[in-house]
């Protein structure tokens, strides 16, 4: 998700003053009250003070209470497009604030016509990664402050009780969103704000913004971030492979799970009403579990634990943005975002797929090609070419 | 309206592409279907290529279902190794004699378990396969024949040509479907109109003795070699040569063979030239091809790059000025094809294996068939269309109509849409024309 | 294991793969007594669950065989089967969950002889890979 | 109607599975009795199903249908299984039987064990047991389907043909020759194309009672599917007019490439050039070829293949018209030189090389040339063997190849027909149905379809009007596949997996619910939807995981243990 800044080509610069927070938030009311939008859609924390909610609001008050860059992601912003474009757009024009891999799923979801991206401006940030939600909410205040320390350095490494996806996520930066603050470029009292669309310049410009001279110090510190979070990155990889070796290894990694399936809930990108394995479809019939039962000696209940989540591999994976809300909810503690990043990763090398970007490249599974790219084509081993048409 | 309805039913003549299609647009629960076939399988030619041009698909795929469709309609009448005796009366109620020739098993009963060929103590070349296998006297012509029923050569069958008291079929058949004392029936079918979709064949190179043909084990015709590539036909599709068994290491596909003494192009020997040549790269990593050619003719939206995809190396393409004067001469393995090139000096070429694209020529029986229908046949003996120039099928005889390769040569598309155009005409033609007493065809005949 | 007697899913295209499983019978060639044939009317109906319950509920092997590209039935749909299956086998190897007990083989109705090849091949790879994890243990 | 039936309360259930021995091909290799009696052990797994199993010598044979027609009848069989060979022979003959009863022929199934047991499975114990095994799979999949009832649908046979050229004309008249009301849609002031809008089709097309004529008109939108289309067609000066129509034929033709888009291919206005078409036109029109200053020319080049090299491919027909226009020429001024430069002539079919001789006996020079560069009067032309040479022509006149209509692109998209590489729109199949297309209903005429030559043109035209007057039959009707997809709503998010994969167009969108739907009039059941299918919405009748997955788990159950005893190979006729 790298690249220049943004296709819209404009950067400008944003006073940090009390810190980015409050600076983003005055970014977002003015552009609320100008009109350049007509609502907002950010994170505003909820009384109780352990979590915050997705706020759609036209009034500058209650945007001034939000919290633009939370600590946790409690929910999916993908989910919350979802809710809110998948019965159609409107002409009010909606500027939502949200992590990279929360608007790299909205765009997932856009392909699978659960989101409507066209008339929302997508907003992104740095994001050192979010802290998981039982240690927020266990201490709200030092979890903040932990969050304040990963924010200043740009860095998951800086906090403690970090979601286990984060460390290695190397699209923590998305400049190909309509607007992206860049954090890590922050420099003389002031960050650099992006645009990385026509739209999203049309709204910077219209903010009365100094332009910034360059971005050079946010490409170069972004750059070894990302490097930092490609070796950890590797390393997850490498832990989750070395765990994930067949049968045997599949099972002991989710020896735990409770078949609550609320990895499934949370995901952004399984969009189904209702699970495909919530379904009789699956559920073998009461013959079968004997026969298994005779087969290998005992019939492991309720069935389809693994099915579930193999299976579920092969339905949202190619799409998964590893955002860890699955390790996040999973009430056993498995690392459920280890298992699906790991697979979900080579399976978009091998089809040449990067999730969540927004170049208009359809969804693997939608389309075809009568020479397959080696990546696809290695995986199939086609008939002998002598008999194989077009080939 | 005065005058009765014409006969509804059909005769169509020739199960190949073009009469299978039509037979299944035609047949109905209004309107049977007589469909008569010479040999005792249906398919035609279609079912003898393991690929078509230009799509290189898989003929048995493209046809078997069609075959099937045809074996299972209720409103077709499938009569196998028959031909047309006589054909009386005129459009609306014509009769039709048939002759159903002595199968010697029955349809019904036989299932195809093929017991009864591997006890024949007879072995003959199969025609079929271009002789390049062999069958028995009873025999399927190939695996995956429809119907998948056999037929004695009784010319051949030791009991039925007399030499001996030979029971061994009728012993090995569980289903007593061998029936030695099968004899022709002559049958009599009434109906409205008939279309003639009888197919052409490919000319056969012996006469040209420049060739090689017949003499030189190397030379194989366009048809020898599609049995030979064929996966269900004599070597499994290994391209190997005749005698030696051994694998060519390089070939030459000498177009046009016939074309001037034909009198015209067939329009289809170029592109199942190149489809030969996609062959023989399939079956033989490295293999070097040569195409000793003058006018490439590949018409039409999807053949030039076949062409072009297949000649990967265009240093194959061999002009040469004057095609009758190409010759073939050499022995065992090695050929040596000489032509004269543009300059008309004489070049040439050594391969091991040379391959004959061959015209398209009328089938022999077309034209005892258009004697018996009382068709006229074109200057090179191809059932002709009353009107040359326009869309309508229908032969000098009226209600009678032609589709296919009967009609000249031409692709598997060609014949297909020819057969879609002359069953619709058909259908038109039955559904207003009215007949007389006198039972000839009258009254208003549908627009052309 | 000697005496192991793989079992064997094939889900064969009716257009294709099944004429050519025909052919091969009625040309006789062996065909192993643990293969069994599922037919459905395209390749691109498997799809990812069916062949995970299959393996879920004990199979040691699965074949996937359809028509050629470019001469499917009904036009493309072997070319989408080809990438659900190539995203299938992805998912094993990953996994290491021995992607080799899953195959997709293109046969055409003329190929009998070629199904029984195939067909024996993949069942001798199989008997040497063994029995299937998934169906040796009560707990999966 | 779901596709999955439940499992029927116990008592009611009564399975008939009858085992056909095909003489000694299944009987002499499988031990039919083992099998009854394995089969009949097996029968309480089936939740108080009653089994009836019997073996019968030859199940396809007359007295085998009535027998199984009396079983049926006699036993009250809820169920029905026969084992037998494969479902490609005899398919269609089980369900006949079903259809002569009471027993919905989707309650019923085959199970192949002669092609897959008997004849393949060497050892006569493995061949009983995987016999079983089938049967097994066989029974517990029968009793998860359901009943299926086809629909027949009404249907409109009356026609709407977009494009009045040849093709388009032909069409018209074949098919209001036979009662059929036609409605010709002609963007034009005239029908008539290239054969003129006085010509005698155009004349007939006019006159005809069944045709009426919709001039200077676009379609502008298309529903429906076969034998019930509604198109919307907009006068270029009124108002919009919406058609009914049972099927559409595509005939709007091609248009000519323009020659300078050739590199090898340059002139000007002030140059002596007239590309093909305007030349047939003025001989036509009793005109003489004429140079711009009005003195006669003295030689004439006619440039053939101009363009193939950027098209990539022939087409077919322009070197017929080439020589033919050139004996023209002769004729029309013997004094004058008229030659043809040419590579490959491609004069196919028995009128080509009438065509060739005619030219070569009227005097017509050719120069076969690998390659020949027009610049203005100027020929520069490289001969077979390499030789380069120059020279210039008082008249040089190109022959382009055959390019698309302009209006493809727009209407295919409207009628969801797939473009090929050339442009054109494309067959269904290129081979066995090249004037149908991916939208079944909708046919292509003409060089609509790609280059070809007036007679061929004519022949597709008369297989569009072929298939419709055989296909929608006034007072038949149509009845589409049973064994198609359906879409659960309750698991549809509506993500369009199957609406892109589906070749036939037949699913679409319905925003008001957020789901997509399944047209059953268009659906064929390939089942590719159900493959695309994340979230279980998609189910092919007759083909659900349900279905599949008994047969699966019978397959892989421990095997039933058969009787080791070599089989007997006794035929009971």
């Amino acid at each position: 998700m790298t690249g220049d800044p943004g296709s819209g080509g404009a950067a400008f610069l944003l006073p940090v003053g009390e810190g980015p927070d409050g600076a983003i938030l005055g970014l977002l009311a003015g552009a609320l009250e100008s009109g350049a939008v007509d609502a907002l859609l950010l994170p505003v924390p909820l009384p109780a003070g352990d979590s915050f909610a997705w706020i759609l609001t036209r009034d500058p008050a209650v945007a001034a209470g939000g919290r633009p860059l939370p600590p946790v992601m409690p929910v999916q912003g993908a989910r919350a497009l979802r809710d809110l474009t998948r019965k159609g757009e409107s002409d009010v024009r909606i500027l939502a604030l949200m992590r990279p891999c929360e608007i790299r799923a909205a765009r997932e979801l856009a392909k699978l016509g659960q989101v409507r991206t066209d008339g929302l401006l997508l907003a992104s940030w740095d994001c050192p990664g979010a802290l998981c939600s039982k240690d927020h909410v266990a201490d709200p205040d030092g979890a903040g402050r932990r969050f304040a320390g990963m924010i200043a350095a740009g860095s998951p490494d800086a906090g403690g009780g970090v979601r286990s996806s984060c460390p290695g996520c190397v699209d923590f930066s998305m400049t190909d969103a309509d607007v992206h603050f860049g954090l890590l470029g922050e420099q003389d009292g002031a960050l650099p704000v992006m645009a990385g669309s026509p739209a999203g310049r049309t709204l910077l410009g219209s903010l009365g913004l100094t332009p910034a001279a360059g971005t050079a110090r946010w490409k170069l510190r972004a750059e070894m971030e990302r490097e930092r979070r490609e070796t950890s990155r590797r390393a997850a990889d490498e832990a989750a492979g070395s765990k994930l070796r067949g049968a045997e290894g599949l099972l002991s990694f989710f020896s735990a799970c409770i078949g609550c399936r609320i990895c499934r809930a949370v995901c952004p990108i399984c969009h189904c009403r209702l699970c495909h394995f919530d379904s009789e479809t699956p559920r073998p019939d009461p013959d079968a579990f004997f026969d298994g039962a005779e087969l290998r000696g005992g019939a492991s209940l309720p069935a389809n634990r693994l099915l579930f989540h193999v299976g579920r591999m092969t339905h949202m994976s190619l799409s998964c943005v590893s955002c860890g809300q699955c390790s996040d909810a999973c009430p056993a503690g498995i690392p459920v975002a280890d298992a699906f990043g790991f697979v979900g990763r080579a399976a978009r090398e091998a089809f040449g797929y990067e999730a969540g970007r927004g170049d208009g490249i359809p969804h693997p599974l939608r389309t075809w090609r009568r020479i397959e790219p080696d990546g696809i084509g290695g995986l199939v081993r086609d008939a002998e070419p002598g008999a194989c048409a077009h080939e | 309206m005065d005058g009765r309805p014409a006969v509804r039913d059909v005769l169509v003549i020739g199960a190949g592409i073009a009469g299978m299609k039509a037979a299944l647009m035609l047949a109905g629960p209004a309107r049977r279907v007589v469909l008569v076939e010479r040999l005792p399988i249906i398919g035609g030619k279609t079912i003898k290529n393991e690929e078509s041009f230009p799509n290189m698909e898989c003929s048995t795929c493209m046809v078997a279902p069609i075959q099937q469709a045809v074996l299972q309609n209720p409103h077709i009448e499938t009569l196998t190794h028959s031909v047309l005796e006589g054909l009386d009366g005129a459009p609306g109620d014509f009769t039709a004699r048939i002759r159903a020739k002595a199968r010697y098993v029955s349809l019904e009963a036989c299932i195809g378990c093929g017991m009864c060929w591997e006890a024949c103590p007879v072995t003959l070349p199969n025609e079929w396969e271009e002789s390049l296998s062999e069958r028995k006297a009873i025999y399927v012509p190939c695996a995956g024949s429809l119907p998948n029923v056999p037929v004695i050569d009784a010319e051949r069958c030791l009991r039925l040509n007399g030499t001996e008291e030979c029971s061994l079929c009728v012993e090995s058949c569980a289903f007593e479907a061998v029936d030695l004392a099968d004899g022709d029936r002559i049958l009599e079918r009434r109906v409205g109109a008939v279309l003639v979709a009888s197919g052409a064949e490919t000319m056969s190179p012996a006469p040209f003795v420049r060739l090689g043909w017949g003499t030189l084990p190397g030379v194989f015709t366009s048809m020898e070699f599609e049995r030979l590539f064929a996966s269900n036909g004599p070597t499994q599709g290994a391209i190997t040569l005749r005698g030696s068994g051994t694998v060519p290491g390089s070939a030459a596909i000498v177009h046009c063979v016939g074309r001037a003494e034909a009198g015209y192009c067939s329009g289809v020997c170029c592109m199942a030239a190149f489809k030969y040549e996609r062959f023989l790269h399939h079956r033989i990593p490295g293999v070097r091809i040569f195409h000793v050619h003058s006018d490439l003719c590949v018409p039409g939206k999807a053949y030039q790059g076949f062409a072009d995809g297949s000649a990967g190396d265009r240093s194959g393409l061999l002009y040469s000025s004057s095609m009758p004067d190409v010759e073939v001469s050499g022995s065992g393995d090695s050929l040596l094809v000489r032509y004269p090139d543009a300059s008309g000096a004489v070049a040439e070429v050594r391969v091991d294996m040379v391959v004959l694209a061959t015209a398209i020529v009328p089938d022999p029986s077309s034209a005892a068939l258009a004697g018996t229908a009382g068709l006229g046949l074109d200057a090179s003996g191809f059932v002709g269309t009353a009107d040359p120039s326009g869309g309508s099928m229908e032969t000098s005889r009226p209600g009678v109509f032609v589709a296919g390769t009967a009609q000249g040569p031409m692709d598997i598309q060609g014949a297909v849409i020819q057969a879609q155009a002359a069953a619709g005409q058909i259908a038109s033609l039955l559904d207003r024309l009215r007949v007389d007493r006198s039972g000839a065809g009258s009254g208003k005949r549908p627009a052309s | 294991m000697p005496d192991f007697e793989p079992r064997v899913v094939g889900f064969l295209c009716n257009w294709c793969t099944y004429a050519a499983a025909d052919l091969a019978g009625s040309s006789k060639l062996p065909i192993p007594a643990g293969f069994s044939v599922v037919r459905v009317m395209c390749s691109s109906r498997i799809d990812p669950n069916l062949v995970l319950s299959t393996f879920f509920r004990g199979a040691d092997g699965i074949l996937v065989a359809g028509c050629h590209p470019g001469d499917c039935h009904y036009g493309e749909g072997n070319y989408f089967a080809r990438r659900r299956f190539a995203l299938l086998r992805k998912i094993l190897q990953t996994l290491d969950l021995e992607p080799g007990r899953l195959e997709l083989r293109w046969v055409s109705a003329a190929e009998g002889n070629r199904y029984a090849e195939v067909v024996g091949e993949f069942t001798d790879r199989i008997r040497e890979l063994g029995p299937s994890p998934l169906r040796t243990s009560a707990r999966f | 109607m779901s596709a999955s039936a439940g499992v029927r309360p116990a008592g009611t259930v009564r399975i008939g599975v009858y085992l056909c021995e095909c003489g000694p091909n299944i009987a002499g290799r499988i031990d039919l009795d083992a099998v009854r009696d394995a089969l009949l052990a097996e029968g309480g797994r089936y939740r108080g199903a009653e089994l009836v199993v019997k073996r019968y010598g030859f199940l396809c044979s007359g007295p085998g249908k009535q027998f199984l027609t009396d079983e049926i009848r006699d036993n009250g069989l809820t169920h029905l299984v026969v084992g037998a060979c494969s479902p490609r022979d005899h398919d269609s003959t089980f369900m006949g039987v079903c259809a002569g009863t009471d027993l919905n022929p989707y309650l019923y199934r085959i199970v192949n064990i002669r092609e897959h047991c008997a004849w393949v499975i060497d050892d006569p114990s493995g061949a009983t047991g995987q016999a079983v095994s089938y049967l097994l799979g066989g029974i517990s999949r029968v009793l998860r389907q359901s009943p299926l009832h086809e629909r027949p649908l009404e249907v409109n046979p009356d026609v709407l043909v977009i494009g009045g050229g040849a093709a388009g004309m032909e069409t018209s008249l074949a098919l209001a020759g036979n009662g059929r009301r036609v409605v010709l849609v002609e963007r034009g002031p005239a029908p008539g194309g290239c054969m003129g809008s006085s010509s005698a089709a155009a004349e007939a097309v006019r006159r005809h009672p069944d045709i009426r004529i919709l001039r200077e008109s676009e379609v502008s939108k298309v529903i429906g599917f076969l034998g019930n289309f509604e198109v919307e067609v907009t006068r270029r000066d009124g108002p919009a007019e919406t058609v009914a129509a049972g099927a559409i034929v595509l005939a709007i033709g091609s248009r000519t490439f323009e020659p300078t888009d050739d590199p090898d291919v340059s002139y000007g206005p002030d140059d002596d050039v007239v590309p093909l078409e305007a030349m047939e036109r003025l001989l036509a029109g009793g005109g003489e070829p004429l140079l711009r200053d009005g003195s006669p020319p003295r030689s004439v080049a006619l440039v053939h293949c101009v363009g193939r090299g950027e098209l990539g491919y022939c087409s077919g027909s322009c070197c017929a018209r080439a020589l033919a226009l050139a004996a023209r020429l002769r004729a029309v001024r013997p004094d004058m030189e008229v030659v043809s430069v040419h590579r490959d002539l491609c004069l196919p079919g028995r009128g080509g090389t009438g065509i060739l001789d005619r030219a070569d006996a009227s005097g017509v020079g050719r120069i076969r040339a690998l390659r020949a560069v027009q610049s203005g009067n100027e020929l520069a032309v490289e001969a077979m063997d390499g030789t380069p040479s120059k020279r210039r022509f008082d008249l040089v006149i190109p022959v382009p190849g055959t390019v698309p209509a302009d209006d493809t692109g727009r209407l295919a998209a409207m009628l969801r027909i797939p473009l090929d590489e050339q442009g054109f729109f494309r067959e269904m199949h290129r081979m066995v149905d090249p004037s149908g297309t991916a939208t079944d209903g909708v046919f292509l005429a003409g060089t609509a379809h790609g280059p070809k030559d007036l007679r061929t043109a004519l022949r597709f035209a008369g297989s569009c009007a072929g298939q419709i007057l055989t296909r929608l039959v006034p007072g038949e009707r149509l009845v589409p596949e049973v064994k198609v997809s359906e879409i659960l709503e309750a698991y549809c998010t509506g993500c369009g997996n199957c609406r892109e994969v589906c070749v036939y167009g037949a699913i679409h969108a319905d925003p008001d619910r957020g789901i997509s739907v399944v047209n059953e009039a268009v659906c064929r059941g390939c089942g590719n939807c159900y493959g695309s299918c994340p979230s279980g919405a998609l189910r092919t009748r007759h083909f659900t995981n349900e279905q599949l997955l008994r047969e699966v788990d019978e397959a892989l159950r421990r095997r039933v243990p058969v009787l080791p005893e070599p089989p007997v190979a006794e035929v009971h006729p």
